[in-house]
């Protein structure tokens, strides 16, 4: 006879919903590049519109797991499943936060006109979007290999962002950009490099998961 | 490596001395109840046997006839023997159902201020010398006796008149000698039953009658067992209540006619009984003793068969 | 084997031996209550009787007064019946076995010694509300073989007779049986095992008949004259009485042979006192 | 309002036809129960006065008094209590404590088994051969005694068991985890604790030995005489009351036999009374 | 939900002792209530108020109103045998029968009425599965009962009670003397139970009400200090009494 | 007698852990600015260095929590600060990197030599310094009504940062300001608003703690 | 940390049943270590074989090396008694002997001839005092231990095991009897016991064992299949056996 029936189907829930979660903030980050993209305020327009639902999954999840804690009393893997989950959902609602801020930026930008396109931007939101899929992808899986080359990633969109910030700075001196749009660049560019920051940590708490140990410190 | 601490390899002998002494005078008491008991078995058989030889085993036990002291004697046991048989399977019959409602009655559905004071009044009787149930047989029971069998066999030519000392009014007294003693086993053994037992039962909606009949009296089966034996035993044993009550004549057992247990030929008998006829007592008596054997091997195998399929 | 000779032997040779100096004070209590002490030799011990059920009036009666006069001796009695009482005299557990019947022949080759006391009828008893008061000697043997069952057969009432005796060992039984040459051919419908028992019965049964030793006999039953005999000392003492047997103590060898308290114990049974409570418990005593 | 309410009240037959055979039979036995003892009281109070209970019974002056049977009662007790209990209880602290549970211990305890459903009268016999006849000790209070202690032997022997049974795995377990020895642990926890069932089973002990009647009649015999000596006692033939009952019974002596049967009830009573006492007293679970 | 079972200004007395005061509660239809409290609070006894197993206690004193499905089941006109059908319970100590597992499930129904031996082989089978028992033993139907495991017992005394068609189950400490594998079975069970039944269970176990109890009532001497949804109870606890006790901060 | 005399000591030392982190926190905004304001270099450079410490308290803290949750399956009350220790830890450590960037800010931004003074700037440092100080002390006291306080005054910081912006855009199409130090200036505003927002966040889980609701959805 | 005893290569025997396969177990000193493990699975009888419990009973055989500082206690130089004052014992049930709260502490010290009264007072109050019980009963100390509450009673047990100062305590299930609030008394308790005695400790609650101890050995049919610090094995269990053990998947 299997045991803990309700155990385990309650687990399966709060994982799939961390999963759905994960995936829309996937979603929402790829829609707001392709509104970047394509100009397409609509989409980016959906974009901020969803944040909600992100929010609000994020507190349904971390709801999940303290009830999980108070009914289930976990231990070993599920513990650190439940409190992996309790945890990586803040960076997640943090990644949603950023769409929507950059989904934000892009209606402002795109209403601007200015068709000329940062080349080092488009490459940083392509690594950035890449880099996320993989972490949300490593996370789901629990795929300690790949959710490792992520956290590789951060130095190249760390640099990224540095190659940006300098280009808008370039760009300014070289008076190519109003300051408006140079400003928003700028912040474009920290939100994609703190979506890659959070993607770090989600990654980061994937190793938890295997291992009990996050950044190298013994937390379970 | 061990500090301070005292090790503990022994270094005392005389507390092991006095353990030693307890132990052996123990094991001498233990050995003490086989001894008797094989002594005593022993001596049965020594003392029993050789008459089975001497007279022979079927005209022992089949014989009809005791004439010990005629010449030549004759000593079968046959109504002796059915007697007894006879007379405890009627005991049992009588007294058993009786002594069992009335221990269900008592610690089941009586009051239970009743049930407290007749308790110990039961235990009492069980107490008391069963030469008294004899008194009471002699004084109440036989004239009663007698006035039915002038009634029943009037005019009767055949009918040898027992005057009221016959096989009922042993039986009678035998049933009412074993009533307490039933009566305190088997109502101890249903109070031993768990109680969640019962209240198993009757959370499932049974009635306190089924509750007793269905669960109770069953989970009490070996304790109830333990009183019909113990009934059986006190039965077929009893010499000196039922010698006077049963008329002491060696005859078939037939309800009015005076009877011999093989306990009361013993006791009528024994005293100056000599030679071969000395002999056959002692066969009497280890008949007696295979009886009481038979009856507990088997009514124990019974039961334990019955516990066995529980476990 | 059987066993009793070997328990014969094992046996310790004497009983009731003089025990020197272990007097204690509260053993005299029943002397106590004694106006006269004797000036007797003081014998100190006790002397077992067992045996005759017939015979526990006059053992009793002979060891209280025995014990009266010998303040520091007890004498015990035990009944069990004649047959046992010779028994464990031979077998030593007892210093006297009483029998209220001669001594087989078996018995005295075991070496018992018959030491003839008294002599003692042998009364046949109704219940009291039998009218029937005389039977003859074969009316009597017909009852007991079980010919005849109704008193109405012998000019009594119709009533069933219960036939009432003592068991094989009996040495009233013994007499009765073997005076009236019925032996082992009686049909009884209660064998009892004492005197006393069958007295009870014969008085509380209605058509009941027993035989029990005359020095018993008292209102609760009917005596019956046989042959039209009545049965009293006289009759028994002539002899026309035909139903009489004698009380024997006996002893394992000579009297001579038996410890001091025990030759005591006969020499005042055959003295004039003996004699006297003889007679006060309605018994025969020997003359010779 | 619902389909299976709770309120229809079922009669069922066999419930009512059962109750009925349960209150007839417990009327019945309580009846005749009640009635005996009524009637033993009915018939035994009148006879029992200060004479009865302080005098022995005489032929001489055709008096009647059980202060003998009372004497030789108590020595019955007291000697085959000697010798018993601690032989019993010693031979329980064997089974349950020492012996390793196997054969041997199946063996004894099947035999005390059989010793307890071996009838009186058989003890009887073998006490009459054994301790009368081969150890020479003929009618007296030992002869009964031993006999007796072969009978209650099994007694005690199971309700000592039975009562360290009882005695919780946890009290040994605690008792030598904390280092006690075998015997202390027994001297210190399992006997006290087990006292309330041993008492029991001595008091049921003593309860057979006052109502035992088969066994003593051919081995303390009949005696009714006061003691001579507290030892010499031991020695000579004693009759327990029960005795005195049943030869007062065989012998018609109905009003001696009910006086006697009142004061035994009274005294079986009073054991009970003393049972229950002690056991209460004993009770070293009971929170004080 | 249904109200299955009200009680009303119970009030219930064992001799001077006032065991239950002034109780209200509902209890809903198919949900699962769990009674705590410590030791000696009245969980049993109020447990055994609901299908009247304390009337068998002499000097017991009762009164307010308990309403099954509308019944007052304390009303005269109630016959206890249909209630207890109606009301099943469930020990702490299992107590199977000593008969064999087939005649402990077909006990209750035999005593209600049914002889038929396929019907009987039906409740049987369908007693056993609705407590998650059939795989186990259905091979074994002949045996004596008390050869199970402990666990298994309990379950059979589940299936047992399941077999009289009960519609509210009562529970007392049905795990306490159980091993923990065989809890989370039996707490398994009641999830599934629940979907048929209205169950009461008493626990001591506070994790166990979390882990399977809807509602949760907490009673201190005798009284209720607290009733609530049981995730409600466990993590916002309306009263300090309930706080202390359920954070182990109690006494 | 008391009971779980333990395990009361665990959560002490787990609170005291989490008050002296929150501190830490307070600490190093206080000295951050004092460094911006003083320029003094030094003390931005120990932000930086101490950001460490604040991250290692965190793990430490986690650490505890889930132990706690581990062994001691907490409830009621307790579960609720336990798990408010375990979220709240994520935005102190946050805050404590704000303060390391802005500290890098101010090393970069001291060594320009512009002494010209952002007077919105200092507002908004003074402000987020007291809004902090408030949701940390709010936080340790479990003070609801402090909390509720600082949530409002979120609004004020976002006001500020606006302002931040504008003025540097301002500043930058004046080209009052070297575009460099325009971006520093706008990272720096940008940094305190995200310090405002955790602030915020602190706040929320303050009030979880008491009834259980998150941004009056109902967690536990 | 020191090792107290050291079990190696220890197999025991009841009759043909392999109870305890080839064990290997360094406990330490001063430190709490937890027996865990599904029913049946040889806990209480290792916990048995530290101080020769089990030779009580009959047809056990045991091989291997136990050494308790270094000494072998199947060595047959060994005095049982001894041995069991050095390594005392606690039990399930809890089990006072029926006598006053004073004369339970005292039996041990009496045992070990301790006679002089003043000496026993100090003994029976330190012992108390050790098993935090001196303030509830000390001004009852004539009264019969069976009058104390469960709790109380198991915490007289272990004041009982502490009067005879042993070095090392076995406490087999010492809890699963009692109320959740008294099981946590005893849980602080043994935090206490732990700065100076070696604590062996058998439970079936997994959450005590995560509570308390600061290792753990997870049993399975007679087989140590992990031995770790407690908070490891329960967070990052080796063993997928060890995981679906204490995650409650077992089975
Ligand atoms: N049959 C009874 N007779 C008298 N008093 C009783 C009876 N049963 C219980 N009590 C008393 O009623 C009160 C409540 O007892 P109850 O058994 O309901 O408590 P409980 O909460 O179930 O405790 P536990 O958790 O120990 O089972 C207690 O004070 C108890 O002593
Ligand atoms: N006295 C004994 N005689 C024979 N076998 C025994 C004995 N005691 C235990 N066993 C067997 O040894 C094995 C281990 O038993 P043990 O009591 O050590 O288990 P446990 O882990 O303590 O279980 P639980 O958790 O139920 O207490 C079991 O198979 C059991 O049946
Ligand atoms: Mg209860
Ligand atoms: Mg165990
Ligand atoms: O007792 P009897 O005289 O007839 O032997």
């Amino acid at each position: 006879m299997k045991t803990r029936i309700s155990f385990e189907q309650e687990l399966q829930e709060m994982n799939e919903e961390l999963a759905g979660m994960g995936e829309m903030v996937v979603g929402s980050i790829q829609k707001t590049f392709r509104a970047f993209a394509e100009n397409d305020r609509e989409l980016a327009a959906g974009v901020i519109e969803r944040d909600r639902a992100v929010n609000e999954a994020e507190r349904s999840i971390e709801s999940r797991c303290l009830m999980l804690m108070l009914r289930q009393q976990p231990v070993a893997g599920d513990l650190r499943h439940i409190s992996m989950a309790l945890k990586v959902v803040t960076d997640l609602e943090r990644i949603g936060d950023h769409a929507a801020d950059i989904a934000e930026l892009v209606l402002r930008l795109n209403s601007g006109g200015s068709q000329k396109r940062m080349e080092v931007l488009a490459e940083m939101v392509n690594s950035v979007q890449a880099m996320l899929q993989d972490a949300v992808d490593a996370f789901i899986r629990k795929d300690q290999l790949l959710a490792e080359q992520v956290e590789r990633q951060d130095d190249v969109i760390d640099d990224f962002f540095n190659q940006v910030k300098e280009e808008v700075i370039k760009l300014l001196k070289e008076d190519r950009e109003s300051p408006d749009r140079a400003v928003d660049l700028l912040m474009f560019a920290k939100y994609l490099e703190r979506i890659g920051d959070h993607a770090v940590n989600v990654c980061e708490w994937t190793e938890f998961y295997d291992t009990g140990e996050l950044k190298h410190h013994r937390i379970l | 490596m061990n500090k301070n601490t005292p090790s503990i390899f022994a270094n005392r002998k005389r507390k092991s001395a006095v353990e030693k002494t307890a132990q052996y005078i123990f094991t001498g008491c233990g050995f003490l109840a086989i001894l008797a008991v094989l002594s005593i078995t022993a001596y049965m058989i020594i003392s029993g046997t050789p008459a089975l030889f001497k007279v022979g085993i079927l005209e022992i036990l089949f014989g009809n006839i005791w004439t010990p002291t005629a010449d030549p004697a004759s000593f079968g046991i046959l109504y002796v023997i059915l007697t007894s048989i006879a007379g405890t399977f009627l005991a049992i019959l009588i007294g058993v159902p009786i002594g069992l409602f009335t221990a269900i009655f008592l610690a089941e559905t009586a009051p239970p201020k009743l049930a407290a004071a007749v308790r110990p009044a039961i235990e009492l009787l069980a107490g008391i010398p069963s030469v008294i149930y004899g008194l009471l047989g002699v004084m109440i029971l036989n004239p009663l006796m007698y006035k039915l069998e002038l009634k029943i066999f009037e005019g009767s030519t055949t009918h040898q008149f027992s005057g009221g000392a016959n096989l009922i009014s042993a039986v009678l007294v035998l049933a009412v000698m074993i009533l307490p003693t039933v009566i305190n086993i088997s109502e101890s053994a249903l109070r031993a039953v768990p109680k969640h037992l019962k209240s198993a039962s009757l959370a499932l909606g049974a009635t306190q009658i089924q509750t007793i009949f269905k669960v109770i009296l069953p989970a009490a089966k070996s304790g109830v067992m333990t009183a019909i034996v113990l009934g059986c035993g006190r039965a077929i044993g009893e010499a000196m209540a039922i010698t006077l009550v049963s008329g002491s004549s060696v005859n078939i057992p037939l309800p009015f006619n005076s009877v011999r247990f093989l306990t009361t030929a013993i006791v009528a008998e024994m005293s100056y009984a000599e030679g071969l006829h000395r002999e056959v007592l002692f066969t009497v008596g280890l008949v007696l003793f295979a009886f009481i054997m038979i009856i507990n091997i088997v009514l124990n195998r019974i039961f334990k068969k019955g516990a066995a399929g529980h476990e | 084997g059987s066993e009793p000779s070997s328990v014969t032997t094992a046996a310790p040779e004497t009983k009731g031996t003089t025990e020197a100096g272990t007097t204690e004070a509260g053993k005299s209590s029943a002397g106590a209550e004694e106006t006269t002490a004797e000036e007797k030799t003081e014998l100190k011990g006790s002397v077992i009787m067992a045996g005759s059920t017939s015979m526990e009036k006059f053992a009793n009666a002979l060891a209280e007064a025995f014990m009266e006069d010998h303040p520091d001796v007890t004498v015990q009695a035990e009944f069990t019946g004649s047959s046992a009482g010779v028994e464990s005299v031979l077998a030593g557990q007892c210093d006297i076995g009483n029998s209220s019947r001669n001594l087989k022949d078996e018995e005295k080759g075991k070496g018992a010694v018959e030491n003839i006391v008294a002599i003692d009828g042998i009364a046949v008893v109704t219940d009291p509300s039998n009218t029937v008061d005389n039977l003859t000697k074969e009316q009597l043997i017909s009852i007991y073989t079980g010919e005849v069952t109704n008193w109405s057969d012998l000019g009594g009432s119709n009533m069933p007779i219960v036939v009432v005796g003592r068991e094989a060992g009996s040495g009233t039984r013994g007499a009765f049986e073997e005076i009236l040459g019925i032996e082992d051919a009686c049909k009884y419908a209660n064998e009892l095992d004492s005197t006393g028992a069958v007295m009870a019965k014969a008085a509380s049964i209605p058509g009941a008949i027993g035989y029990v030793s005359l020095d018993v006999i008292d209102e609760s039953v009917n005596v019956l004259k046989l042959e039209g005999i009545e049965a009293n000392e006289a009759n028994i003492k002539d002899g026309s009485y035909f139903l009489s047997r004698p009380f024997v103590m006996a002893t394992k060898g000579e009297i001579s042979e038996q410890n001091e308290l025990v030759q005591a114990l006969f020499d005042y049974v055959h003295s004039d006192k003996g004699t006297e409570l003889i007679s006060s418990v309605g018994l025969i005593p020997v003359t010779e | 309002m619902n389909k299976n309410s709770i309120y229809q009240k079922k009669i069922r037959m066999s419930d009512q036809v059962l109750k009925m055979l349960i209150n007839l039979c417990a009327a019945l036995a309580l009846a005749l129960l009640a009635g005996i003892m009524g009637y033993v009281f009915y018939r035994g109070i009148p006879q029992i006065n200060w004479q009865f209970l302080s005098t022995v019974q005489s032929s001489a002056k055709g008096t009647f008094g059980i202060l003998g049977n009372i004497i030789n009662t108590l020595y019955m007790i007291v000697i085959t209590l000697l010798i018993a209990a601690p032989v019993g209880i010693g031979s329980a602290i064997y089974l349950n404590e020492y012996a390793r549970p196997g054969k041997l211990v199946r063996a004894i305890e099947f035999t005390t088994e059989v010793l307890s459903g071996i009838p009186s009268i058989i003890f009887g016999l073998f006490g009459m051969v054994v301790f009368g006849r081969l150890f020479g000790l003929s009618y007296s209070v030992l002869t009964g005694s031993f006999t007796l202690t072969l009978m209650i032997l099994p007694l005690i022997t199971r309700s000592t068991q039975e009562a360290l049974k009882t005695v919780p795995d946890s009290y040994r377990s605690g008792a030598l985890g904390i280092g006690a020895t075998k015997w202390y642990m027994i001297r210190t926890i399992l006997l006290p604790s087990a006292m309330p069932g041993i008492l029991t089973g001595i008091i049921l002990a003593v309860g057979r030995i006052v109502g035992e009647s088969a066994a003593l009649l051919f081995t303390a015999g009949s005696g009714f005489q006061l003691p001579g000596g507290l030892f010499s006692k031991l020695f000579e033939s004693s009759g327990t009351m029960t005795i005195q009952l049943y030869l007062s019974m065989t012998k018609g002596k109905y009003n001696q036999a009910f006086g006697i049967a009142v004061v035994l009830l009274i005294i079986v009573l009073g054991i009970n009374l003393l049972a229950r006492y002690l056991t209460s007293r004993f009770d070293v679970t009971r929170q004080k | 939900m249904n109200i299955k079972i009200a009680t009303s200004d119970l009030n219930l007395y064992y001799g001077t002792n006032h065991a239950l005061k002034n109780i209200n509660l509902d209890l809903y239809e198919n949900q699962i209530t769990a009674l705590i409290g410590p030791s000696g609070c009245g969980k049993s006894t109020y447990l055994k108020t609901l299908n009247r197993m304390n009337d068998l206690v002499p000097g017991v004193k009762i009164d307010g109103k308990i309403l099954l499905d509308g019944e007052d089941i304390y009303s005269p006109k109630v016959d206890a045998t249909l209630l207890r059908k109606k009301v099943g319970m469930v020990f702490q100590q299992p107590n199977p029968f000593p008969m064999s597992i087939y005649d402990n499930i077909a006990y209750g129904p035999r005593i209600h009425g049914i002889k038929n031996k396929a019907r009987l082989d039906e409740i049987v089978e369908n007693s056993l599965r609705g407590a998650a028992l059939w795989d186990e033993v259905h091979d074994r139907m002949k045996k004596s009962a008390l050869g199970l495991s402990g666990g298994q017992q309990q379950r059979l005394c589940i299936a047992r009670a399941l077999a009289v068609e009960p519609e509210v189950l009562l529970m007392d400490e049905p795990t306490s003397a159980l091993d923990p594998i065989s809890t989370l079975k039996i707490e398994d069970l009641m999830g599934e139970l629940k979907k048929k039944y209205t169950v009461v269970i008493v626990t001591h176990n506070m994790q166990q009400a979390t882990r399977i109890a809807d509602y949760t009532a907490f009673f201190l001497v005798g009284e209720i200090i607290e009733y609530a949804p049981t995730t409600e109870l466990f993590s916002r606890p309306k009263e300090k009494k309930t706080e202390d006790y359920i954070t182990g901060r109690f006494g």
